[in-house]
């Protein structure tokens, strides 16, 4: 098997540089890879493109690196939850590429499965078609839509091996997979690192031929956006 | 005049044996809490899970476990979860039965505004452009009139579009209305207690009243 | 959640009927959905067309159907195993159209994710490009490959549930995951059917909404092709 | 001259520590038995594992698990299990680092044949034209000449092809050659005891001979 172990956030991220493009894995708060954007809101790389479905929270995921003025451009499908991301964009701060939810995680898996375009209906008829080739098959019309090119994936999972293998829990799954596959360079951050064996082959989510470099997660907050609850 | 929870109501109905629905943030939320006794529904939530279950109780929150609108919610038995490609896999492939969402606007050919107003508000679009340009059925929950007394049912929406000619139904405060093949607001019901002329009153676009207009059974 | 358990392999399959499109998961013997193969054979239904990566052998498998004539047309990647089929296929009694594995299995995936077409880089400048639109992204040409369209998709799982979820076991998982997804009409014969509840949702390959009919499966067979050991 | 079991052995000089690997059937099966000590390979099978081990020993046969050849096969920890599309997937995206496959004919260019026999032979491609259209690195294992004594090194495939342009070395029992970018096959190493002058004749495609060719170190 072939090691991807390495010691921390700062080590895994340690060649990510100024005007690169990262993909960010996670679904609002849920499932983001806490460690390494704290790594990077440290070594404060800067004029970053992220693709991430959302933009964190004004004091959270990657509103942390928003608030630090790292992001050049965010592509994301919604980023309704963050007061500085909406100032900076009004002000034209920030570059804002607003892409349809399920088209975001398409192009991601057409990256990881070398496809280099694929076709959806959505966005037909409105402003995200604009520029776009639109193709009719068996009399509805598809946009086709490119697949994404990122220097560095970066996803969160629940457990993973030292050969790269993730698993992920419950909906904290949402766009790791499709974004583990998907970068140039691709690091996991993990709750539980184990050794090769101790993993079910049939239970893997992510085979770690698509994963670079792993490392054993610290201090994971698992913020909650919306508690609710119900009464008994 | 119905309230939110009477427009959930009435949105419940639409639902049959046996559907996978998908269910909008805001009142299409609410639908889930009145499905009719009987009636076997399961519920997609588009970050990754079918089969999805009431609110926790408090204390049994899993940061892991959440809908679509970042609400803190639990599986049920039979549920499963996926990646965010799947999921909008099985949505574009019209394995979803029912859509059900909000809106800001909506045009009598069925045209969907609901994700930005220029200018204003540049929140994004998440899945809603994925649903209503797949889902073979689409109900829209929301008031009739916007804060300022406008129409939101409209000849033409004003707003960026979500989708076009994609909606089916239209369940607001005041009535029940489908979009007509040829165009145009059908009325199928009142709201208990509301008239005709304040339905045709409140909607700017063609409206359709043919025969006689049930008052809506709740 | 949605009950889809029925009695057996002929409950399952009564409703297919001549000339229908059918695709049967597995990769050579493994993983096929022995049942409603046998049950086929017993219906009789015939001048069906057949999506599977392989025409299984003489006596076993999607042979059967052959020996017994219900196939007007394979579409297949290796059909390598089955003197029959040669026959077949070199006499004209059968129509052949020979895809490659990975284009045949993602033409499945396509259908199962809405998708009307992929590219891929697989045949340009062979037999497999003429007629198919030929498309250059960054400076490499790819096929333009239609989602396949079936009638019914019969699959074989390991686990399952009567909601319809399926796991499936080591790499009896092949084409199966994809095929599930992109029937009309997806029918899952299982090893072993459980109750709702019994999977832990993390787990399942394949959700139930796209299986239509489950059932037990009977007297599996599970044949091995190459029975291959080494020495200790 | 070599035979299978050297040319397999030479190929397996080819690995590289820390190589995703998929090998064809035949020959290239055989590779994997001799990868170098300290040579870390994962071996990928398309039909949907990472980590494939040994064949099992006599009685731990496992229907369910095997490999692209339907041999019975192991796993080995760190393996993964993954369905028919997600293989391809990694193989079109260029995960897999080096592919090695048997062929019938090669040309001068790097096309390859090695599917059909218009005619006599219908087996089909398999996975063979997906690994050859994306492999980053593709080695052919493969005897000089065939049945009838004709060379398989041409300056054009006669058979339907595989995939164009993408060979990148060919090692048979006579010599290592790799396809000049210019065209041509640049004679790399001969096999222990064969001349320059068999492989010459062995070869029908534009040979290139350039210096000193160094015997192979089995």
């Amino acid at each position: 098997m072939i090691h991807k172990v390495v010691a921390n956030a700062d080590e895994a991220i340690r060649d990510i540089s100024n005007g690169m493009t990262l993909m960010l894995g996670g679904f609002g708060l849920c499932g983001i890879p806490e460690n390494c954007i704290n790594a990077l809101v440290k070594k404060g790389v800067n004029q970053l493109t992220c693709i991430s479905n959302n933009a964190g929270v004004d004091d959270f995921g990657i509103g942390l690196m928003l608030q630090n003025r790292q992001v050049k451009k965010m592509i994301s499908s919604y980023v309704g939850e963050n007061a500085e991301f909406e100032r900076q964009l009004l002000s034209g701060e920030l570059e804002v590429e607003l892409v349809p939810q399920g088209t975001l995680a398409t192009r991601c898996m057409a990256a990881g499965y070398g496809m280099p375009a694929i076709f959806t209906p959505a966005g037909v008829g409105t402003e995200v078609a604009i520029g776009k080739e639109i193709r009719n098959f068996n009399g509805k019309d598809y946009l086709m839509e490119k697949a994404f090119d990122a220097d560095f994936a970066i996803v969160k999972a629940w457990k993973g091996d030292s050969a790269g293998n993730l698993i992920y829990r419950s909906t904290a799954r949402n766009f790791n997979p499709v974004m583990a596959m998907a970068g140039k360079i691709t690091i996991a951050e993990v709750e539980h690192l184990v050794e090769v064996g101790e993993l079910d082959p049939d239970q893997i989510h992510t085979p770690g031929i698509y994963v670079h470099r792993i490392f054993q997660g610290q201090d994971y907050q698992k913020r909650i956006e919306q508690r609710t609850v119900r009464s008994i | 005049m119905l309230d939110k929870i009477g427009i959930a109501k009435r949105i419940a109905q639409e639902i049959k044996n046996n559907y996978y629905v998908n269910l909008g943030i805001g009142i299409p939320t609410l639908v889930a809490n009145y499905i009719p006794e009987g009636i076997n529904v399961v519920l997609q939530s588009e970050n990754g899970l079918l089969g999805m279950g009431p609110f926790p109780i408090d204390g049994e929150e899993d940061p892991d476990l959440i809908n679509a609108g970042k609400q803190t919610i639990t599986t049920l038995p039979g549920s499963s979860i996926f990646d965010s490609a799947m999921s909008f896999g099985m949505i574009r492939s019209q394995k979803v039965d029912l859509t059900i969402l909000g809106a800001m606007e909506v045009s009598e050919n069925g045209d969907i505004a609901n994700w930005k107003i220029p200018g204003k508000m540049v929140k994004g679009m998440g899945g809603a452009m994925d649903l209503v340009a797949s889902a073979k059925n689409i109900i829209v929950a929301m008031q009739h009139v916007n804060k300022a007394g406008e129409s939101k049912l409209l000849p033409e929406c004003s707003l960026p579009l979500t989708g076009v000619k994609c909606v089916k139904k239209i369940v607001t405060e005041l009535a029940v209305l489908e979009i007509a093949s040829e165009g145009g607001f059908r009325l199928l019901e009142r709201a208990p207690g509301v008239t005709i002329d304040e339905i045709k009153k409140a909607t700017a676009g063609k409206l359709i009243i043919e025969g006689e207009i049930p008052e809506m059974k709740i």
